[in-house]
């Protein structure tokens, strides 16, 4: 195990479970959507970027700017909306871009596609060798902007590497279930390089996206790369999902819903055959949830990184020590003007 | 003026939703198309199966274009969006498609689709989740745009409609969007939108204002969240005695003119307060209209004038709040009519 | 050959040859897109379709609705911009619609796609066995609805038949240029069933779109199904397509656009490489364009149709003066308040 | 009325393809994208090459969603669209993306992407492809709406900037989508459109409106198309004693409030003349501005009020046209202001 990659994947969920606290004690507002289960995709690709090279983003934003090495201060203080934030206080968590690392990001579904195909051109017509690399979910490649942007990049021979983080969730949908084919075969359809890894093995990822990254530097029309990884969603969708907090406590926060949906079966309208499916399918994506935001799974990529590390534990507990070490600084320093309590 | 946001028995969103079962369970044409349909209208989903409450990929265009070629083919779809903002990425179908059809079929040929699309801002989700953007929908000839006041109504039209919910005065919404169990976080609702006004489940005619409150100095127009601050605004001018006729439009296309001229008449004195974008929207057209009847009132508007920021102080004074809609009625006050 | 199949070819090419002549006239005003070069893709496809039975069309959309029955009558007077039109001469040559037949049409390159997707939505739920027909054009398939619907329509399991029509041009543009991969590739992503036809040869057409066609009737969710036929634009295009008159006539309408090029050419700006490729490619252009025309070539479906009925010939000659006819009339009866001249 | 299209030597199209022209010889990072361009702009494609006139696939969302990117990343992309009623399929990379950069970015990264699109009817082409839709545009906080009067102004921005191109004025677009060679159609072309207001080459800055003909008894505002049927309207009104302020806006945002506000002080009537929407519009908006300006004017305006038709005598009554423009001036002028 690199010791970077655990030292980047750490600072990466250390920062989420940061900004997780600022959540909860209501000081971000909004819908505050974590990266938490990513961090092998995006220490393994976002490594390897440098000066010149573009990044751009979706909704789970803040982990590869963090990676990136986007100052952390800014980060926090975007999000607690503060003047001295990333935007100002006035973009927010989705919106959170660094020019000087020709970062972006969007919270519409989609765009990132677009958004990493422009910062590609740029990187070939202003800077050759650089690239752009663009990170987008599963869900969103049935999206129009990004469909299309599979030809464009493609025709127009882009340095792009597009990661597309599959954990098979579209808010509490099952992907899969509204999506045709895989993501791979659309990939290769409009004639990309691709790749499937594991999501959840830093080294691997690096391996897979270095080799990639590597062919599209060397080209000055390399044509695009399209990299798969699977990894599971552990904070739900969003901070709060309520899918998460019905499946995990369903006598508490479930009981509204399941109430509502018996009640609802009483009533006139559909077959019994309907009826069934639609309850079968509320239990089947509950019982989903519960187990893909299982944080002991094995399935947590630090987890199983800091496992990577046993061989090397001085460097392991060092690394632990320097990261929560920045992290609590970076909090602290955040909130130094706010100490007082949760209002603006 | 924050105060905990309330979780009451029956609400805005939930009035809207029995609307859409009453009309489902009536009309076996209506299917309703949405992202997570199946989750987040669970009771339908439950009680009228996967046929007709269709889980949708997130292809807004697509959806949408399709709605459109259900209708056509005998349907009555109702596509739910997860935001009005996102309609952006889906225009085309409803700007060059659905709104089309009475022109391009010289009315033979209906296209009843109903889109039910949250909006608004108010808990902090930044510029691209709190949008209102019916001043531009408005704009469009063929659409029909309400603010929930008249879901039945919505339901049993024969053109395309789109049907607002502010996410601010759906608690479901925003226990969802923004709360997320939390009691650490407040917004500025008004009691009366989540609970108090109720939309009808009957059918009330389109293009109807209703006078929320009388008053013979200003005449205050809003729709959505903005009346409730008028309201409010309204209750503390008039502690000062200033008098306001506050007006919910509850649909801008078609618009009410008749009851803003009959009220502004009266007062000589116009405000209008939207949280739509300000330039070349609401506030605009209702001058338009008043100057169209020969009013020449003195005039104001209260409106968001920029994206919409993400700090929650930034956010609550960018959007229309009840210190700016009565400062500015107070200074329409002071001047001679 | 079917005479059939020849008859409702012919009707489709007189009667579009009849509405070039109203153009050239001045009867007719903006963008009028013939389907000339088409008629054997239309003939074998829509002479299948039945009474409740969708069909969703782009920009050429008057063949398949003279093939599907349509009266001619309101067809023509909706292009002269008649009140007693289609469309009350409101909607115009780009929006044909005719409620009867379930059929509507669209000038936003893509749209056929969503709009038959929910024409077989509503066949399949309100007349099980009915079915939904989309043309599109191969460089419509760049566009994000259409390639939403590839997936929308696969995972909804609809009963769809989407014909693509290839000619491999996008205007002015050769669409496999700005293309990557194939249609039948990216149908295949997503699922689709696929096939790939000979456009020109109506026989082929019929046999494999009615395969197609009987498959999607018989489930109660087929899933859609994607037949790829290619064929020639005879008329580029629209009428007065630029390309066309300049390759056609190069002295008299190519002059200008070939003056200002070589003009332009001699200023600064590109290197002396890129300069010789934007005049390669110009006339590569305008080669292919003055080739595809040539309403002499075998590839001309009619006249290989016509070719196909030689041993049948009393047939022949009887459609033949048959469907002369039914245009003539047509023709003096959409004329008749208006034989003083082009005046509306 | 109607008048044979003309085909100047040097015509508005022209002026705006030499503006790009002299921008791309001195900027490098200045690449032109857009369906067809290499044919479209084939003297700028052979001077050029083909890494700065981009062949773009039908993929509106997908080639504005990565000009916007290319911005980002130090390019200056000019996108050209066939028409601006297809940005209803790319509508997102506008509203969503472009114009919320200053916000998302506390004005730090700049988002310089020149959208040129064609706009509005008066050739018969249908619905579909002859909206203007400004109004809509210029409702969008971030965005710059411009018609060409300053191209060289436009290219030199570093916001969104669209740029709309009346095809009506437009020789090349009018030969390429309506005549086709023929001589057999008839167009009601202003002919100072066309040729004698050639846009400057040189920048004028954004939001100043241009007085075009002075006069005391009313103020036409207007834009595009529309100025040239105001001023015709001018002249015929002039014969009959009435005298016409006509003022040409150029850009929707910025909107020079103080040029409506001084003439309409001066003249005390206003009529608004829009080719597009009526309702929630420029017109609309206009209203507004004077009314915030605490003047009362006669007010009326001449505008499009539905889907434009395609048979021409319809589409030329639904768009303004001198009659109805001359009409509305002089009810204006005969009521007492
Ligand atoms: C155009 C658009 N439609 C819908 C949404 C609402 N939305 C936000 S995230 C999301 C799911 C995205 O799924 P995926 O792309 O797989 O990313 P993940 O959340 O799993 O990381 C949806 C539907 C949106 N933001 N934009
Ligand atoms: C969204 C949109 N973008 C651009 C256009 C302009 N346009 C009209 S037809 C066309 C080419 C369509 O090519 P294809 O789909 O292959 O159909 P064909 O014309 O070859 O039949 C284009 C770009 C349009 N009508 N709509
Ligand atoms: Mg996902
Ligand atoms: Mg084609």
């Amino acid at each position: 195990m690199q010791p970077t990659l655990y030292r980047q994947m750490l600072r990466a969920r250390s920062f989420e479970l940061a900004v997780a606290e600022l959540w909860r004690q209501g000081r971000i507002s909004g819908e505050m959507h974590l990266g938490t289960g990513e961090e092998a995709v995006v220490a393994g690709v976002v490594t390897q970027l440098r000066d010149g090279d573009g990044l751009a983003l979706a909704h789970r934003c803040a982990p590869p700017l963090v990676v990136r090495g986007v100052p952390l201060l800014p980060i926090l203080r975007e999000l607690l909306g503060k003047p001295d934030g990333l935007g100002g206080g006035r973009g927010g968590h989705m919106h959170l871009f660094s020019r000087a690392h020709l970062a972006g990001s969007s919270g519409i579904v989609g765009a990132s596609l677009p958004m990493g195909a422009g910062l590609a051109l740029a990187a070939a017509r202003l800077r050759p060798g650089a690239i752009a690399v663009a990170f987008v979910g599963e869900g969103a490649l049935n999206q129009g902007m990004a469909l299309e942007t599979l030809n464009l990049a493609a025709v127009w021979r882009l340095p792009l590497l597009v990661v597309c983080i599959d954990n098979d969730w579209s808010i509490v949908t099952r992907s899969s279930a509204v999506s045709a084919g895989t993501p791979l075969a659309r990939a290769s359809a409009f004639g990309w390089r691709t790749a499937s890894v594991d999501g959840t093995d830093a080294e691997t990822v690096y391996a897979e996206a270095g080799r990639m990254i590597d062919e599209l530097r060397a080209s000055r029309t390399p044509g695009p790369a399209f990299l798969l990884a699977t990894c599971p969603r552990l904070d739900g969708h969003f901070l709060g999902d309520p899918l998460i907090r019905a499946s995990h406590r369903p006598h508490e926060d479930g009981r509204q819903l399941i109430g509502e949906v018996v009640a609802s079966v009483g009533q006139d309208g559909g077959g019994w055959l309907d009826r069934a499916k639609g309850m079968l399918r509320l239990a089947g994506v509950m019982a989903r949830a519960r187990a893909g935001a299982d944080r002991e799974s094995a399935r947590d990529p630090v987890r199983r990184a800091r496992e990577a590390m046993t061989g090397n534990t001085d460097t392991r507990d060092r690394i632990e020590a320097e990261v929560g070490q920045e992290i609590a600084g970076a909090l602290e320093a955040a909130l130094a003007d706010d100490a007082a309590g949760s209002d603006a | 003026m924050t105060r905990q946001a309330a979780m009451p028995e029956y609400t805005f969103g939930k009035a809207i939703d029995a609307a859409i079962a009453d009309a489902m369970a009536e009309d076996e044409t209506i299917v309703l198309i949405g992202e997570d349909a199946p989750m987040l209208r669970a009771p339908l989903f439950a009680r009228f199966g996967a046929d007709r409450v269709m889980a949708a990929p997130i292809s807004e265009a697509a959806f949408l274009g399709a709605a459109a070629g259900a209708a056509m083919g005998g349907l009555r779809p109702i596509v739910e969006l997860y935001m009005v903002d996102f309609l952006a990425v889906g225009f085309d179908a409803v700007l060059n498609h659905m709104a089309k059809m009475p022109t391009f079929t010289a009315g033979t040929w209906p296209c009843p689709v109903l889109i039910r699309a949250p909006s608004g801002g108010g808990y902090g989700d930044g510029g691209q989740h709190g949008q209102s953007l019916w001043g531009m929908l408005a704009a469009i000839p063929g659409l029909t745009v309400v603010v929930p006041s008249t879901p039945a109504t919505a339901l049993a039209h024969d053109g395309p409609v789109i049907l607002m919910e502010p996410k601010l005065l759906s608690a479901e919404w925003l226990e969802f969007l923004g709360s997320g169990g939390r009691t650490t976080v407040t917004y500025d609702v008004p009691a009366a939108g989540a609970t108090g006004d109720v939309p009808q489940s009957h059918a009330v005619p389109f293009g109807k204002a209703k006078v929320c409150r009388e008053g013979d100095d200003v005449t205050i127009v809003s729709i959505a969240v903005g009346v409730h601050r008028s309201l409010e605004a309204a209750g503390r001018l008039a502690a000062e005695g200033i008098e306001a006729d506050v007006l919910d439009l509850r649909s801008l296309r078609p618009l009410d003119h008749d009851a803003v001229v009959a009220s502004v008449k009266k007062t000589g004195r116009l405000l209008v307060v939207d949280e739509d974008y300000c330039a070349f929207g609401l506030s605009g057209e209702l001058g338009a209209v008043v100057l169209e009847a020969g009013l020449s009132p003195q005039y104001a508007r209260v409106c968001l004038e920029d994206t919409l920021p993400y700090a929650r102080h930034l956010e609550d004074a960018a959007l229309p709040n009840v210190e700016r809609i009565a400062a500015a009625a107070r200074r329409l006050a002071a001047r001679s009519r």
